[in-house]
């Protein structure tokens, strides 16, 4: 079955943080030649991405485009992103997709890249340099907000207030600071107690120690919310300590885990921002772009909140990949 | 060398200052102990919910999977040698263990089979990345830090590549149940396995022949060739034990995350050493005691835990942690001046 | 006097346990070798550490030259005219000869190393001492022996008024020792002032003109070289009366134990052939370089043999692993104990039973190490070579040079031998601990073991062996027995090139 | 030690085998040119895109960082230690002085003298770093490994605490015009610069009598001192130096990147060792050539590059390095052997 058409917000003017209007968006039939793609990420270790490397080498093998995908190995190694799409350029990419792993740190190279008539499309994450040429995202800080104002429609000012663990994850990470930003604007004012948030690795270990600590530090504690490690990891625990009703989960992004554990009603809810359609828009706006054919600029898949209630609704393989499905690196 | 550099005892009025007995009694007990008996006073000062038996028993459980890697670790450490590899056996045997699990679960054999296989799985792939570690170090002679930095990339690569990323589920609940939550004996199962564990090595180093002469290797291996003893298989000792003390901890992860994944023990590797150096582990070999280890593994776990209680934010943890890293080591070597 | 150059008052140095030094006084004049003379751990070491400025004193004062000095570092008391050749090599092994010469203080030119300068000033220097060795061979590469010549040569970097010379001949043979005792005395005519540290008579009497004797870290006295006897000095130093030092060895030769036949090694042994039998001790001399060690490195498992036959009991043990050689009865005692011997950081108990661990005697109930009775091997094996209990549970590299050698040697007595090696067997050791030695490998021969003696110290196995072999450029030129057995003998054949024996 | 411990050659009869000339020749020049070349052919074969002009100055720009980087380590692995806070001088320096531009550009100084001040205060933050490195090595003698590993820990919690993990933006541009993207005397700005700062670490250490002692130092700390070295301030010189090349490899990355980030070189320390080793420096100490670890630290880039041109998926390119490190240093012991 095909994914298109798909409601998306577009932002107009593109790149502004004007409120996105929802139109359906409808990609390229084929590609009128094979155009080699290349696409960056911070990574390849977890779920989330593996999901939108679905997206991209799924939409690529439709569109009939070469694609290679580089991963820099986690959100510390700027310098080797910026390397890699170096690489990319040099093997002789037409467009460049990046999921960029710092805002900023991008921004002189991906001058350079378009500098040579290559289009460069923001991915996932979110980069401020002007010299983008699209965008196909859900901002992070949407998210972390959406996860919040969840929490927050609950929890209005003036009922009884509740404490929130929060984790956001790797310190210092650009995706975990907007999501950040986004929860505590989201439960600003309302009667949500956030705890100030624990920064660590989204490995389980990591994070089942965080949760087990705050748990520790705050036995009056009502929600958690985090990563969807934190989610994941936190089931087991919140089991073993008999909270299970007691204290709910909810994770800012989905994964097939977090799934998982909100069809069990261990998890309670989390956004989902579709991140393998997110790679299928980013591989039609470069193929777009590169044929000069008309493009939505600045779009993303229409977010929404999964819970208990509406999960037997959606379609799972809009919002994850197959489980089956195990990393690709090339298409061509 | 550095240790071996000849030190005019910088004087340090300070640390004379107080107590005398109390002092003394310092310069004996070493710095391990007090240091952990202060972290407990503040910790317990700062927030009421440290000092808990729950969170007793909570920490305890966290330290069992560092201190399995750390006793490893020392092994290799005292062979004169390095281990960065233990991440990925963590990862390798957990992700492993695991879909053999999932598998056999699917094949419909009995709870007990499944997890005694997975569990097997798991520890022959630990063997495997061990033995290829201790082949390298003892028969082409590489350097420990490039053998096992490089088996780390390969094998995390590997790991990746059986699961991308996503976290092997369908693991038999029993083991969760049993390895991850259960009790043997009043004891958290994790916590059993690791005094277990403990108390063979330290078994192995201070009662038998093969401990004495994996010490001898570490400190000469010159001539502990020449006094009759297969430096060669030492090593390869070494190197195996490491792995399969780190798989045992990736098995108790798996376990308690009951999922395989591939992103665990990132930061073990360093986190290991320095819990042995910490311990009074030297890095140039030939030195180290099981119990400082433990110790030294229980107090990093210990600090964690401490400062995610007392509320302390996460950047400031990094700063507290290092520094009571260095403070600890200074202090340990102001001893060894004064303990003359 | 006015020609007093060195002048040490109440000398005294505490460490921990130990009081190595104990209110010491003497005085060395311009010109003149006092050799100081003791046991092992005797104090001479120290004393001298400290004069060079590597130890500071715990009381006492130095006056040179008539004002008082007190030096905190090497340097300071090279900038003052002392410099000192250390019992302990202090070479860096990853430089070359010619660095490590001049290590500390290069000659620079626009602040940077003057490679040539220091080539031609390192070329000098060995020139004089009469030494050659490759100038831009590593260090580390070298044999002990060399290594020792570069120690010596580095304290003549610059103008000394006085020199210290703490065991130099200690792994030289006698070829370097006479060159090195002509330069002494040419720096005696200059007036240098020379502290000379040696356990070998004939030393002292080669070139010594007075003799300070120190025991437990105490002054016993101070005499004149020429004149006072042997047995006196002995006395002075053990406080006892040691008769002659080597031992009458009774020769019972049984079967042949080992057998090394037309054997050439990697390390420069060429096409070398010879037999050991039981109850026998044979000796192997030779110039340094000659491939004296070698030839039994080879042998235990050490170095390759590339060509030939090792046969030991019969058996075929070509390039076998030292610990199946221990196994089957074969000890090496190596001759620089602290790279190859000992493991420095450990206890000297540790250090004795290390080969003996896996034996039954040391299970306990539980089968497993039984830490107790591993310390009564030890205690019973460390009287067998009289090292002294308060010595086994310190760091063995704590030990004076000649405890060091005893604890090797114990290490040796752990396990079933039959066939012993000593190569260099009493490098550095006191006269009342080399008799001991010596009365052990007598026990040893005489109780059916056979014994090979590989030593640069020609008296020593002159009187030791029944057999001797001379080795020259890695080719065996000659065997001498009975009464072919003599010094000029000896000497003869270390020179001879071709005509390897047949 | 196991590099000393008594070797039988192990026959390695493919290695003889092929032109006895050449093979002599291989022993002489040492095995990283002769990967190298391998590695050349290799890539070219796989894309033609590989062996173009851009991409090999895209290469060296590459490499830059890592070269830098390395040479510093290189100081301190000579002196017997270690140091594991490149990673977060890189980050510091980057937060310090983007902060510092960004703040002078505001207050309207000229770019010059913007660039100036913020490079210097980066320069400096790097100085306190490597001194702290250097006095709690050489001074209080911790483990290298610990100190490092502790400063790393601070420094990086510094950092996030600088910038709140947000990347620090509003450098002036012609920092990044210059710095990054710009060329001197037809090379590439950070290039000249590598350049520059490995001719005179080359100097340093072939040339002065610095670099004498510093190897006195690792080699034999006791020598040292009796030679009348001041082993103390030679360690100091070590990581002050370190942390000054990590520096300015932070600075160029900056200008690179256009802001400050405290993410940046999350690997770098670990890869700067890998590339002395392979560069046949010695962990014990003392041992080093400048020439080799720049060889090395291009052919770790180099792999990497040739791995992505080739898209190599990077699961395999994990294996593929790791795999190449430990056949590299073996490579490198075989000829040793041969060597004699
Ligand atoms: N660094 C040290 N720490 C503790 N004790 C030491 C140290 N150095 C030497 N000693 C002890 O001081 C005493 C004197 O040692 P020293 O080396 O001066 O003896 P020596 O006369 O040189 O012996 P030898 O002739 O064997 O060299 C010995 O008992 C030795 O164990
Ligand atoms: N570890 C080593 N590495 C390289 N060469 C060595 C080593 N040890 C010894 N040699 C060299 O081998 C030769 C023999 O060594 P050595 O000096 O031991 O001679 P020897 O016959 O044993 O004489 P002696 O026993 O008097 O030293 C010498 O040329 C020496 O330089
Ligand atoms: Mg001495
Ligand atoms: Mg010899």
């Amino acid at each position: 079955a095909n994914w298109f058409p798909y409601m998306v917000g577009s932002t107009e003017p593109a790149f502004s943080n004007a409120p996105p209007k929802n139109v359906s968006y409808t990609p390229l039939p084929k590609a009128s030649k094979k155009w080699n793609v290349c696409v960056s990420f911070p990574h390849m270790k977890d779920a989330y991405w593996l999901g939108v490397d679905y997206g991209v080498t799924e939409e690529a093998k439709r569109a009939g485009v070469k694609l290679q995908l580089v991963e820099a190995g986690g959100y510390t190694n700027l310098g080797k992103q910026i390397s890699q799409i170096e690489d990319c350029v040099a093997a002789g990419a037409n467009a460049v997709i990046i999921g960029g792993i710092s805002a900023d740190g991008l921004n002189n190279l991906i001058k350079s890249v378009s500098a040579k008539k290559i289009p460069v499309i923001d991915l996932v994450n979110g980069i401020n340099s002007p010299d983008i040429s699209a965008k196909s995202l859900v901002s992070f800080y949407t998210m972390g907000y959406s996860t919040g104002e969840y929490l927050a429609k609950k929890h209005p000012k003036g009922t009884p207030a509740v404490k929130v663990g929060w984790f956001p994850g790797p310190a210092g990470a650009g995706w975990v600071e907007a999501a950040h930003k986004g929860f505590m604007e989201a439960t600003k004012n309302s009667a949500l107690k956030v705890l100030d948030p624990k920064y660590g690795d989204t490995g389980k270990e990591a994070q089942s120690k965080l949760v087990e600590d705050v748990l520790q530090a705050n036995p009056d504690i009502k929600y958690i919310a985090g990563t969807a490690v934190t989610a994941e990891a936190a089931q087991g625990i919140v089991k073993s300590r008999n909270l299970a009703g007691k204290v709910q989960l909810l994770s800012f992004y989905i994964t097939p885990g977090v799934y998982d554990g909100i069809k069990q009603g261990q998890i309670m809810a989390s956004p989902a921002d579709s991140m393998v359609i997110q790679g299928r828009i980013a591989v039609d706006q470069a193929v777009r772009l590169l044929e000069g054919k008309p493009v939505l600029k600045h779009v993303g898949p229409k977010i929404f909140v999964v819970d208990q209630k509406n999960i037997g609704k959606i379609v799972k393989d809009t919002i994850l990949p197959p489980d089956s499905f195990s990393p690709v690196f090339n298409v061509n | 060398m550095n240790e071996s550099t000849v030190n005019k005892p910088t004087a340090m009025p300070w640390v004379i200052s107080g107590p005398k007995t109390l002092f003394r009694w310092g310069l004996k007990i070493g710095v391990l102990p007090i240091f952990l008996g202060l972290a407990l006073i503040v910790f317990g000062s700062l927030s009421d919910q440290f000092l808990t038996v729950q969170n007793f028993i909570n920490l305890l459980r966290q330290s069992v999977y560092l201190i399995l890697v750390s006793l490893g670790q020392m092994l290799v450490l005292i062979s004169g040698g390095f281990d960065l590899s233990v991440g990925t056996v963590l990862a390798i045997t957990s992700v492993v263990s695991s879909m053999t699990m999932s598998y056999l679960s699917h094949q419909g054999f009995s709870p007990e089979w499944v997890i005694a296989l997975g569990c097997l799985a798991g520890l022959v792939s630990a063997f495997v990345v061990g033995s290829l570690n201790g082949m390298g170090v003892s028969l082409f002679k590489v350097s420990p830090f490039i053998m096992t930095m490089g088996v780390q990339s390969i094998g995390f690569g590997f790991a990746l590549y059986l699961t991308g990323g996503v976290p092997v589920s369908g693991l038999p609940s029993e083991f969760g149940d049993v390895f991850g939550f259960g009790d043997i004996f009043g004891m958290p199962a994790p916590v059993f396995i690791c005094v277990v564990g403990a108390v063979l090595v330290w078994l192995l180093m201070e009662r038998t022949a093969a401990g004495r002469h994996l010490h001898a290797v570490g400190g000469n291996a010159r001539a502990a060739e020449l006094s009759g003893i297969r430096s060669g298989r030492m090593l390869m000792m070494a190197y195996v034990l490491c792995a399969g003390l780190a798989a045992i901890a990736g098995l108790l992860l798996t376990a308690r995350t009951g999922s395989g994944e591939a992103n665990i023990g990132g930061t073990v590797a360093l986190e290991s050493i320095a819990a042995c150096v910490i311990g009074g582990v030297s890095l140039r070999g030939g030195i180290g005691k099981t119990i400082n280890v433990v110790l030294g593994a229980i107090f990093i776990v210990l600090v964690q835990n401490g400062m995610n209680i007392a509320n302390i934010g996460s950047y400031l943890q990094m700063v507290v942690l290092g520094g009571l890293l260095i403070i600890a080591v200074i202090t340990d070597q102001l001893r060894q001046k004064y303990l003359v | 006097m006015d020609d007093i150059l060195l002048e040490v008052t109440g000398l005294g140095k505490q460490y921990p346990g130990v009081k190595a030094l104990d209110d010491v006084s003497l005085c060395l004049h311009k010109g003149e070798v006092l050799a100081l003379f003791g046991e092992n751990g005797a104090g001479k070491s120290t004393l001298i550490s400290i004069i060079a400025g590597a130890q500071t004193p715990s009381e006492g004062k130095l006056t040179l030259l008539g004002n008082d000095c007190q030096f905190q570092t090497v340097l300071e008391a090279r900038k003052h005219g002392i410099s000192a050749v250390f019992q302990e090599f202090s070479l860096v092994p990853s430089l070359t000869v010619a660095e490590n010469l001049f290590l500390g203080e290069e000659p620079t030119r626009f602040g940077l190393v003057n490679q040539s300068a220091i080539q031609q000033q390192a070329k000098q220097l060995l020139a004089q001492l009469g030494f050659d060795i490759p100038l831009s061979a590593k260090v580390g590469s070298l044999g002990r022996a060399h290594q020792q010549m570069v120690e010596i040569a580095k304290a003549f970097r610059h103008p000394v008024k006085l020199l210290i010379l703490d065991e130099p001949t200690a792994s030289l043979s006698d070829k370097e020792t006479r060159q090195l005792f002509a330069f002494v005395e040419r720096l005696k005519k200059e007036g240098v002032g020379i502290l000379y540290i040696t356990h070998r008579m004939q030393e002292i009497r080669a070139i010594a003109d007075r003799v300070a004797v120190l025991r437990d870290g105490k002054h016993i006295g101070t005499v004149d070289a020429k004149v006072t006897a042997e047995e006196r000095l002995i006395e002075m130093m053990a406080g006892r009366a040691i008769d002659n030092i080597y031992p009458k060895i009774a020769a019972n030769p049984k079967e042949v134990l080992l057998a090394i036949q037309h054997v050439s090694t990697l390390s420069g042994v060429k096409d070398a052939s010879i037999t050991v039998r039981r109850g026998e001790v044979v000796g192997l001399a030779g110039l340094v370089g000659c491939g004296k060690s070698e030839l039994l490195r080879a042998a235990f498992g050490i170095d390759k043999v590339t060509q030939g036959e090792v046969l030991f009991k019969g058996r075929s043990i070509k390039n076998h692993h030292p610990s199946s050689m221990w196994k089957s009865g074969f000890f090496y005692l190596p001759p620089d104990r602290r790279a190859e011997g000992l493991f420095l950081s450990f206890s000297s108990r540790s250090n004795i039973t290390i080969p003996a661990l896996r034996h039954d005697k040391h299970r306990s109930r539980l089968g497993g190490l039984s830490p107790r009775r591993e310390l009564g091997t030890a205690k019973s094996l460390a009287k067998r070579v009289e090292l002294h209990d308060r010595n086994l549970h310190k760091a063995v590299g704590l030990l004076s040079g000649g405890n060091q050698q005893k604890a090797l040697f114990a290490r040796g007595l752990s396990t079933d031998i039959d066939l012993y090696v000593f190569d260099e067997p009493t490098v550095g050791v006191d006269v009342g601990t080399r008799s001991a030695l010596y009365e052990l490998i007598r026990e040893l021969c005489e109780s059916g073991a056979a014994v090979v003696v590989i030593s640069s110290d020609l008296p020593e196995v002159m009187h030791l062996s029944h057999r001797l072999y001379v080795m020259s450029h890695g080719r065996v030129v000659s065997e001498l027995a009975g009464e072919q057995l003599t010094e000029s003998n000896v000497l003869q054949h270390f020179f001879d090139k071709e005509e390897a024996l047949s």
